[in-house]
């Protein structure tokens, strides 16, 4: 369970000590849904116009307990406990946005945000080119993909749709770090964001940077070098290819991982620089295979880099079923480590 | 909210065995959601697990209105309405399991229950989603002059949904038989009614729509009986959609990941006082319409129906891996 | 539709040259509109053009009483809407011509058309999109703590979808600062209401969130007006939300491809009876308002004022295709 | 315009006769648009549950004309005029199908189906599979993708994204023979299936077979033989690129046009048989390039037919910015005969 805001105070306090004797507290480790906490209060600190609206984010604290306390700490005005009208919320943060105030919506999965689409395709992206660059709608939104006997319709993941819409960025962090440094430049930017947690990694625990801190939202980053395959993915994917990646090497095969961090814009050019030393590429992901993200990555890629490609490009992705509730079926759908290895030997077969 | 009298007549009306099925029925669902509980803890259930414990006399008197031809489709919470129109509780308890043997083999799970026997087209869970959904079986019966209805189970929450307020207008346009029953146990979720809808009756939204509307005390399940009667009766009758407030309470959290954090104990357990299994219990003894053994035996048999359907759901087998490709599409 | 008797108190306490700068608006917006499917016939205007010919009398009447902090959203009918709230006729025609001159640089079109001085933030193309953005900008308004309202304009058929419900039910229980304006012209594109609306009053659907709401006679200019005002004072009274449904009718077809199949020509005959703009002519003369020549004076003045608008459109150069990549993301 | 349904029943008498006399009517030659009607007659004639649902269908003729009489001939109860709700009425379809009728909507554009997604995909396109197989909803969803300075909303074509997605099938035909044998099967299939059409082929003539006839809802079509490069598109795409292979012929590049007609399922082996001869590929398409289905035709085909290519897969697609109004603009953003020949001659260089 996430910590209450006392916690994170505390947290936040010991490291300010550390700091002050002068002792390096780069080594600071928080979990995802923490960085995500420090994040929204820093932003909630740093502008009085930043405001949070989702289902069930005050008194219940976010079905993920991202936001648990928030409203007690800043009150009804600034934690609005929306209804269940996933349009309409979207609808509404995009409106206050073009009033001037920084909305930060929190759609409780990425499944709901089929409800919102047309407030963020057809609205949220379109806006600052509709009219000419006149005034704009940054309006973030954070959700979260994610699976566990969910069913068909809580297990689903579409990253890759948002990826393809000019006008909204997208980014979907794997580490505690990444989330809170986009986080707070999406709060900040002048772009709609659409940010996408995943409910499998919020306990996760990472080292972060002190203070108050950003990054740009854009770039992959290689997470670990290697020279005999490339492996791309995002949140947990890259996470499970770390997994994979280790296990590989135990096995003498050498891989390079790269968490591809922000959708779009899409970075890759890393990607393929990457391809050019290894000559070999997989890429991983939650999604259904056919029309998943890896699939771009992949036509991308042997645009980029295709005289330095020795063997076709491996896409890992999910089976293409509606995801079904029993245990034992479930587990086959989504891939795992074995699945990621299996392609990475394929690659070199 | 104000309290209607148990319809007391109906006590008198119905018959010994006809009342006191409505109490099995209760019964047995307040059963089941206990025992799935313990289940879920044991680690058998998985996923979420969304029980209806307080709100039974809502299921089992509506769905008693119910005839064989009429269709029924419903929100997630659904363990009730699966077991109130006849759903094998062994098959309900499985599919709770992930089993070949559940009401949807093990693909569907808690919030997908199913009965097609009884056109019992299933638990949703995309809030409101199903009350579109809803409006075309309505329509369909229609546009087959069948003498039949279409019901419809939401919660609260779901009537601030666009689909909700949709599917409300295209019914009422053509005029389908279509029972609107909204279960207003006063929160969504972890969310009191008051911070996200602008009216406190539900019901108020059917007359953006000019649907006849009616507030029932859900905890009373004669009452429920009744106002479903009506409901059926109106819309046999052909003259459209008919809307029903259930003003009912959960007992239980949300889901088993609940912090209750929004409601205090004080509330629940007032609110407890006005269990449904308890006052029509109390009521049947009352007006000596059952002896205390009679209840005590169905008690019985219920616990021992639980009993063999977690056996069954125990020793079914989960769905053969090689099926899983079966069913995306059909022949 | 029951005609509300001409605002004629206000016919007396306004300034004259406050009754001729309505006239003005109305007769710019008539001109123009008019001038705009020639040009379209000559092939100038692409893609859609919606005429907001006979409906003139809501949009001046309401905008009128705006003030220069208050916002605007509308749907894409909107050529009246921009005219009407200031933005220069030139920059319009411009717009509809596609030139780096026009009120989004070309890149909107007639569908959305802006005007940032005053807070117009554009018509949206997607029926009810724009409505829930209403909401939100009333948000921004009350969290901001200013003296302002947001004036939202839509049609009938846009009060069918789930966007306006949503929109509706949230600003009600925020209780933002924002006016609906219902335009009900009684179609929506080719389908007359009763066959998607299960009330004939759209304004029987803000009773659903417990908002106020009034019905005027769109053709009269002036109890536009006085209407709006009442909603403006409402609104910044801290009381909420307000919906004004504006009976009117479109004397032209949906768009220019419209077969108009849906409507005899009898009854748009009738309608053309209740023109806006004769009307308060009229009333004008009637009432000693104006004299003859001071309005064929403005007549004239907006001829010229379209003319040399068309000419800026004419003369006015396509965007650079060099920056056809500018402006998908802010700086 | 459209004919009526008069000069419908004239066709379609005068193509009886001709058979009548013997004299072979396989050349009988009619609009896409004409193609669609007489599919939607012909099911509404033979099946008594087949019902057209849609906004302005009914006296307006449908906003692209193709149910112009239809309700005049079938009454309102068959062709229906349903409110501006598009989720609301691809729900109520599910739940017509799923009661036993057989519904076909009209959705005015893509771009609205947006708001219906939910419906689409997490209802339709789930409901057989999550219910274990004992019913399913097969609803119909005829829509049209297009432009033509409509501006930034009306303008997109979303095809990529349902492709994505399990228990939905995907059809996009380019010609009237397609149309009409796609839209029979399609009403008489047991599976929800997204059909789009194009505002911009109504008006195309094609030759089409007598009388009832339906196609499977599978199989990409080569529709001109070649030998140096394949090309590889659908709906006005392909239209639009066997253009540009008659212009490549007379400068002596030799292209082989494929029309995927069905996007999902895709028909990628009839793609990788045909790169195997030519050994180069260009997929062409309206949506915006980065995850348009190109990117799955291109990654899927590199798996199939890696040896065999001797180019990087070339993707035309639209330029990555919401459609501007103006005409210049708009002209540059969708890809025309000059970027396919330009792509068809990068994968030669
Ligand atoms: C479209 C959508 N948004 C959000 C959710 C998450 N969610 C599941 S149940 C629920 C609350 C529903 O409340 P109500 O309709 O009152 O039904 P109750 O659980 O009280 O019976 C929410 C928000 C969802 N399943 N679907
Ligand atoms: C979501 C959506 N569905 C359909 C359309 C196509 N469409 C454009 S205008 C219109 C009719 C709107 O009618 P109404 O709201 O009454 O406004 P009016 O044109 O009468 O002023 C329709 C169906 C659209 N633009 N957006
Ligand atoms: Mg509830
Ligand atoms: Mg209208």
């Amino acid at each position: 369970m996430a910590s209450t805001l006392e916690d994170l105070k505390e947290a936040q306090r010991e490291a300010e000590e550390a700091a002050a004797r002068g002792q390096t507290s780069g080594d600071r480790e928080i979990t995802y849904r923490d960085a995500l906490r420090e994040a929204i209060v820093e932003e909630m600190e740093r502008d009085e116009n930043v405001f949070l609206i989702g289902e069930d984010i005050g008194a219940y604290g976010g079905s993920y307990v991202v936001t648990r306390g928030f409203q007690e700490q800043y009150g009804r005005k600034r934690v609005i406990d929306a209804p269940i009208a996933e349009l309409g919320i979207v609808g509404a943060a995009v409106g206050a946005a073009m009033g001037g105030l920084r909305p930060v919506v929190e759609l409780m999965t990425i499944n709901f945000s089929l409800l919102a689409i047309d407030q963020i395709v057809n609205h949220a992206a379109k806006i600052h080119y509709m009219f000419g660059g006149q005034f704009s709608a940054p309006v973030v939104i954070r959700t979260a993909s994610g699976w566990g006997q969910l069913g068909a319709t809580h297990s689903q993941t579409f990253e890759g749709w948002f990826a393809h819409v000019p006008g909204l960025r997208v980014v979907m962090p794997s580490t505690p770090k990444d989330a809170k440094g986009f986080l707070k430049s999406a709060i900040r930017g002048s772009d709609p964001v659409l940010f996408i947690e995943h409910s499998l990694i919020y306990r996760n625990r990472g080292v972060i940077p002190e203070g108050d801190y950003t990054l740009p939202l854009e770039g992959a980053e290689v997470r670990r070098d290697g020279t005999d395959v490339t492996i791309a993915s995002w949140s947990r994917g890259a996470i499970l290819s770390m997994g994979a990646a280790e296990e590989l090497a135990e096995q003498g095969i050498n891989c390079e991982v790269i968490d591809m961090r922000v959708l779009r814009p899409l970075d890759i050019a890393t990607v393929a620089e990457s391809v050019k030393k290894t000559n070999r590429l997989v890429v991983v992901e939650e999604s259904w295979r056919t029309m998943g993200l890896g699939a771009e990555i992949a036509a991308a890629v042997q645009e980029e880099a295709f005289d330095f490609l020795d063997a076709p490009i491996g896409r890992v992705g999910s089976l293409e079923v509606p995801m079904p509730y029993a245990r034992n079926l479930e587990r086959l759908i989504i891939p795992g480590k074995d699945e990621v290895i299996a392609a990475v030997k394929q690659t070199l077969a | 909210m104000a309290k209607a009298e148990p319809a007391v007549r109906l006590l008198d009306t119905l018959e010994q065995d006809e009342l006191l099925e409505l109490y099995r029925q209760m019964c047995l669902i307040r059963r089941f959601e206990e025992r799935s509980a313990e289940q879920y803890a044991y680690g058998k259930i998985g996923g979420f697990l969304h029980l209806y414990i307080g709100e039974e006399a809502v299921a089992v008197g509506a769905i008693h209105a119910l005839g064989p031809n009429d269709h029924l489709v419903t929100h997630y919470r659904d363990h009730g309405y699966a077991l109130a129109i006849g759903a094998d509780a062994g098959a309900v308890m499985a599919e709770l399991f992930g089993k070949e043997t559940g009401t949807t083999k093990g693909r569907g799970g808690s919030m997908h229950l199913t009965h097609i026997e009884r056109q019992f087209w299933g638990g949703y869970a995309i809030v409101a989603g199903h009350i579109p959904i809803a409006t075309g079986l309505g329509l369909a019966l229609q546009y087959q002059e069948q003498d039949a209805v279409a019901m419809c189970i939401f919660g609260d929450g779901s009537t601030n949904a666009g689909a909700f307020h949709e599917a409300l207008n295209m019914a009422a346009v053509w005029k389908v038989p279509v029972i609107f029953l909204c279960e207003n146990n006063l929160y969504a979720m972890g969310t009191a009614w008051e911070y996200v809808s602008a009216v406190q009756q539900m019901s108020t939204k059917a007359r953006a729509y000019d649907i006849p509307a009616e507030i029932v005390d859900g905890q009373d399940v004669l009452a429920m009986y009744e106002a479903a009667r009506r409901a059926v009766e109106h819309c046999k009758s052909g003259k459209g959609p008919y809307f029903i407030e259930a003003m009912t309470y959960r007992f239980r959290g949300h889901s088993m990941a609940d912090p209750e954090t929004y409601r205090d104990k004080e509330e629940v357990e007032a609110r407890r006082g006005d269990d449904p299994l308890i006052l029509f219990r109390d009521q049947l003894l009352e007006h000596n319409k059952a002896e205390q053994a009679q209840l005590d035996e169905i008690d019985q048999a219920v616990e021992d129906e639980i009993e063999r359907a977690i056996q069954f759901a125990d020793e079914s087998s989960f769905p053969d891996p090689s099926t899983i490709h079966d069913h995306v599409y059909g022949e």
